[in-house]
């Protein structure tokens, strides 16, 4: 029997749903965390900020002149620590806390300041009696926190101004990033699931009417797009799609670049850009294995599926661009791999190895004409295709995960926590629904950050200003805004 | 001949190309250089370290031309490269007394 | 009494085999993993895809001049998805299952698609009732297979077309390096050993004589060099001496760099190079601890070993060159440390500390004389030297393994499976006969991959021709075979 | 209830301490190292080389001028690689054997050579009954010994000779770096206090006088730091602090570099300064969160601080930059980051996040004023920065531990391992206490350090000379002490 | 004196040097530039970005000789520098009304 | 006018500024070259494969003044960029016919 896991929890099927109004605590008293769990997270969370800085970094500052490599760097840089200390002081509870009457959206305020947070504290994974001590699972969820509003950068780089930028990015993140995060990836976690349903199994009568309530409302102490049932492994919608609009809006906010299309503007170390997309891959399978929360076998799918699907994303990007263009370059490899890598963040716990090398396959080819073809026709300036290779990435791998994690398909499918109380089994899975589910999903994410997204970069633009004068841009933004060069003799 | 020496802002070096090329003015060399003049620097800071950066970067364009061109190519050069603002360059005309071409040993204007 | 543990399995002493027809399957059902391994080779795993990518790229990368640079991280980065996809493919399964009346050589195709493996599937270690997850092994395994073939494009860098290459490489991967891995990798597993071994010595009569037949199967299901008993604990033949020769012999059908001796060649970064030999070091750790599988002391030996090996003939190539060329260089250190590192891999899970540093300084002053002395004196152009620090280093490797492995010279000797049924326990070293096993299994190697290499090259420069124009190698690879320059302003 | 650990052992209430004669070896006999920490042990002691090479080689290097690019880049590999071999050979006795009647200052040399260790040997951790393997710990350990030297070249970079650099090194680990370790670092470990406390609890009448004072004799079997009860979780005194006076003290002996504050000294690549500094965050997880042992709460806990501290500082720097000079710096924020990461050291498993973040911020701010106000002020050539950020940081550090630690500022305050024989528990904290103790602990390192270090400079300069020629320094030591150059075309 | 300046394939450098440095001319100026002329650049492809790249790279030899020498040097260049494939360069020959070696302070023929 | 054309050691650059910026002339330009002289090179070793690099790093500055300046600018070069070592450069003395400057189309002397 394949095994199955739901990341975004409960399977979309409402059968597995019952009534009740029992509510337990979202972080639910549990075994201590194994060694072999916890020495893997941790090497999950040094990876995931070994993707940002130096990886990302990298990534887009080689893509830039030079004039505004040290922006770039510094735009990354800056970012994650100031995610970092925004996470700790009121993120992480707004995320991963209950809301109340606002639960569907964002969480409370009740961990603020790391509150109550021991290094005896435990959370949940997605195994019942499984846990993993708290304080690294905030470190976990901060990486993604730092490098999401990072990945933004990229799509209006070399013209914006750092302090605005930086504005900008503390608002995208209390009012997009948090409630995504919180609406995605909130749940009560299996062991309160497994206990309620226990109840329910064991009570009769009266008393299992109430068991019934009681497991319902622990099912429904989640975010709503878990409640959905849309799946997400380690943040396609959260962090990629999420990213990929907000910085196409921001994109067309600010305007293109002075110079576009008339001067040069390669990049002006492909080296620097290799190097950011290999740490990029390496990094990532904290990321996608990393959201397993657990050392086991699912872990090693998500690194395989990983592994492979972002190599062929990065041959077909390459083999599209060598038939189209003539040549294979390396910036389309890479390009390549990191629309795989995208691709499979939501599928890497569902999909079996031969459906994420499909999925990688199929979104380097449609990244590849998103960069291309399609940019060059709308004519605007996302600097380095953030929209292109995170927003549309991101996109296919939402709606292929619905495909690709499907049993019939070699994926793993869905698990349920209910059937059999205190263990996870394999659940439904109905394709089509899952598609819709998929698709419902990208379309929530699209609207809520594009349009908040687009409000505070006006709000931005109003305040400070979103961009520096012609002459400062011409300058480059290292000197006029930092007052340094990235190379001197 | 003369040879046309023209230093420019690094972003005028298109325009300037062009603007040569559409006068049929088919080669020229161009140096990536750092002017001193009445654009003045800026100042940069390293941990504490504060230096005044004299130097701006600027482009060289050296075109050598038959004598009856020379004012032709350094209107030409004078127009793509202004933009109006304190740095826009200069220009200097000297003389060449001997031209080759080394591919085919031409010589003077036939190598030009 | 020293632990010990064989890499390449059954002790040359036939004494220990006996008779027999019962077979097991290659890896048995087994206990579940354990989740401190299953971080641990995670880990591993990582860090080998570190070594390749950026790694190996940089080092190779930062030592051609710059209008060749993007052709060398291009090559190795296409190189590591393809060999990825490959692997999944039939690599894995040619390399690492049963392979019949061919199994001396390579394996067969049951594994092919990854066919059957689940997350639940686990695979044997070198210890009796331990097991990591499948999928683990597997990429794991995959990441030997990326930089192997990545090692070669070093020796005739600046020189190659790209397509070329590719097609190359599929091929060696599929005739060289897959049955090479098969020879040296394959066998049953200890459980498999030890529970055939347990029959034997339960039954009596005519059962023991069965039992004795079934044992002797299941040791003869093994690769070739492997039942030879050659030592090679992390992969020196079939990593770096397969890699080295193969590379010589392509450096020699391409012929010499247009300008070769008589233009500057220097390398164009020598910041690149440095940072590459310390990933490369890095992620050494992964590949040679890794190789145990396992979370345990002997991983911790191996780290060790490859930590002072390496720090040795880094200081032995450096103090060499300080010697004879008036001058310690940089590139002479980080080039001793890779020859340790290549030195070190047969032997790191054998040797004592002690033996590992004089291991590396051997192996530093012999590869400096082989990339200054002998490589200038013979007059072949291996841009890189991969022969001269992969073949020799790893020739010196292999050799010096029957020494450093001897308990008598504080290494840990080899493990017996069969003296204690569900145990292993030091069996009996004779160094003379490993060395002999070993020179054997080098010389195998060479001429295997040697004759194979060349073989291929030709087909290949007869199909699609391996070397692009000299106006196109002045030029430099990366604008006339990628479109590309890796550096702008 | 807070958890609270020290790691600089017997809280410095003496109320603690017995009296006895009975001793125990150093690590005592012990259950077998968890795969879980083994994994993790494994990962931060990459991750500590990681940091060193090509980490802290970067930071440095992009801040030196092209021209001495590669003799910083080779000094801290070259000194990585002898620090290795020296601390196998001698090092790791010295600092963690007893010492006899030395023992207050420096072990012996019972492990010259790992005499006696194998892959079975293990040593204690901070809980009792937690043992690693003694490989792992010498790796782990090993690591710091690389780094620590490493940190010095920074003070005197671009002009002093290698060969006199290497000589220096032997010299100060040997004479300062062994025995700083041991006085911080060495002792009897939890499990023999535990056993010798459980003896006393057993025992009664005379027999537990002999049982108290062997208690007491096992407390005393510490460095001379260690028994102050000095809380130091990863080593702000022994390495940091230590490195940055010594980094002083050899910028003053030296002398300043030929034009300086005359000619343009800029960075040549804050790329590459970007990398290093990331790559020492990332590395330091390693450092800080691997000096627990063990994986567990507390080493979740370390990442978590030594990720916000880092922010902080970062944050402190970059905007007091811009308040002072008109412009956030990458330089400056990154700088930040370092000085926030040597800030949290010794505190990083003994404060809570929150408290972190003042610590950081704190550390942000002095170590800006160190580095542009202070040293301009005084005057001397400190290139790298060396005491202003890893000097003042260690001291901020160092004496903040003693306020963050305390459990009334969320701190977890220290552990008793003798109230509950086997069992860790809380102790008392004393706040004024131990800022005094803390205090001693830094005096105490800056005047070994900085006059074993001056007279070890002066030595080397009589003997070797310190400094090359004025010519030889105007031409770069790239070219003429190592006869290449960084960068070709 | 005379100023040769040429302008050449960036790998016949090591050829032109040899060349002068054979008839004795021991002294010369070298610069990195870009050229544009009749051998036509390339184009470069970043992700769907086109660059058509005008200017080559090139290298430029400054040397000057006494008023003798000229030819012999101007010759010896364009000899060496020679490969008959588009793209070869050009020499340009002008005067040098003056010359100092800052070193000893010797003017003009003794100060090259 | 005068072109002053002076090859320099790298490190002389800001003493040869200052003493031209103190005569007042406000102008000038610069460029990184290699420079072959006398003075000699140096040998560099990559794994075993020896270069001999005969060229060394100079600056080159171009200063335009106008005819009864060109001494006083020589000297003042002359005299900041001497070391008395080998290697200290050259200068050498041309004439421009003619100068633009760019952005307000004044000419000659005015032009500078
Ligand atoms: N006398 C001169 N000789 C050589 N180059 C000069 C001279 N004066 C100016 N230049 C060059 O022209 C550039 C522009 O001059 P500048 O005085 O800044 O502005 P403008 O051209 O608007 O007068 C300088 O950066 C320098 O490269
Ligand atoms: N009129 C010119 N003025 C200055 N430089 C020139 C001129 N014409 C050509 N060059 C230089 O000479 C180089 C070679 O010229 P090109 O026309 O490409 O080929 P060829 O020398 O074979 O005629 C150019 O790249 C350019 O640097
Ligand atoms: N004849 C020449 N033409 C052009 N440049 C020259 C000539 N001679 C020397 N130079 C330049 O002057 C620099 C210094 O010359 P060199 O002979 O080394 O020392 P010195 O100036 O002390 O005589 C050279 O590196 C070169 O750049």
């Amino acid at each position: 029997m394949s095994r199955a896991l739901t990341r975004l929890g409960v399977p979309a099927a409402g059968a597995l749903l019952a009534l009740g109004t029992f509510a337990l605590p979202a972080f639910a008293a549990a075994p201590v965390p194994a060694k072999g769990d916890t020495a893997f997270m941790f090497t999950a969370t040094v990876l995931v900020l070994l993707m940002t800085i130096p990886g990302l970094a990298l990534f887009y500052g080689g893509l830039v002149r030079s004039k505004n490599m040290l922006s770039v760097l510094m735009q990354v840089f800056a970012i994650t620590c100031m995610m970092s200390i925004i996470w700790v002081v009121y993120g992480y509870s707004l995320a991963f806390t209950g809301g109340g009457s606002l639960n569907d959206w964002v969480g409370g305020l009740d961990k603020a300041f790391l509150r109550g947070v021991t290094p005896e504290s435990t959370v949940a994974t997605f195994s019942n009696g499984v846990v993993v001590p708290e304080y690294l699972y905030i470190a976990f969820q901060m990486t993604f926190a730092c490098i999401t509003p990072a990945l933004i950068v990229g799509a209006f780089a070399e013209r914006v101004k750092f302090g605005a930028l930086m504005l900008f990015v503390i608002l995208w993140a209390t009012f997009i990033y948090f409630p995504m995060a919180h609406m995605v990836w909130y749940w009560a976690g299996p062991d309160a699931i497994g206990d309620a349903a226990k109840k329910v199994a064991e009570a009769s009568g009266d008393a299992k009417k109430a068991a019934e309530v009681a497991l319902a409302a622990v099912q429904a102490d989640a975010g709503m797009l878990f409640k959905w049932g849309a799946l997400d492994f380690a943040g396609g919608t959260v962090v990629h799609i999420n990213a990929g609009i907000a910085g196409l809006v921001g994109a067309l906010v600010i305007g293109r670049r002075v110079g576009y299309r008339r001067e040069q503007m390669a990049p002006h170390s492909l080296t620097m850009t290799m190097i950011g997309a290999a740490l990029l891959w390496v990094g990532w399978f904290g990321f996608n294995a990393g959201s397993n929360l657990e050392a086991n076998g699912t872990a090693a799918l998500a690194m395989m599926n990983t592994f492979v699907a972002t190599a062929a994303a990065a041959l077909a990007w390459m083999l599209a661009e060598w038939l189209e263009k003539g040549k294979p370059s390396l910036l389309g490899l890479v390009s390549g791999a990191i629309a795989g890598l995208v691709a499979v963040t939501p599928a890497s716990g569902f999909a079996g190895p031969m459906g994420s090398i499909v999925l990688g396959l199929v979104s380097g080819v449609i990244c590849f004409i998103a960069c291309t073809g399609v940019k060059n026709a709308l004519g605007y300036d996302d600097s380095l295709d953030v929209f292109g290779v995170h927003g549309v990435g991101g996109i296919v791998g939402a709606i292929g995960t619905a495909i690709v994690a499907a049993p019939a398909f070699g994926g793993t499918g869905i698990l349920d926590y209910v059937a059999k109380p205190g263990e996870a089994v394999a659940g439904a899975y109905d394709i089509m629904g899952q598609l819709a589910t998929q698709s419902k999903a990208v379309v929530v994410t699209l609207i809520l950050s594009g349009v908040g997204s687009f409000i505070i970069f006006k709000v931005v633009d109003v305040i400070v200003g979103l961009r520096p004068e012609e002459q400062a841009e011409r300058e480059g933004l290292d000197l006029t805004q930092h007052g340094e060069r990235a190379y001197n003799s | 001949m003369k040879l046309i020496t023209a230093i420019i802002k690094p972003f005028k070096l298109e325009e300037v190309r062009a603007a040569l090329t559409d006068l049929g003015f088919q080669g020229m060399t161009v140096t990536e250089v750092k002017g001193y003049g009445r654009q003045k620097g800026h100042t940069e800071i390293y941990r504490g370290a504060e230096y005044a950066v004299n130097f701006l970067p600027k482009i060289k364009i050296e075109v050598v031309v038959s004598d009856g061109d020379a004012d032709k190519a350094a209107d030409a050069i004078a127009g793509a490269a202004k933009t109006g603002q304190i740095g826009d360059g200069k220009i200097f005309v000297s003389s060449i007394e001997h031209t080759v071409r080394i591919r085919t040993g031409e010589t003077d204007d036939n190598a030009l």
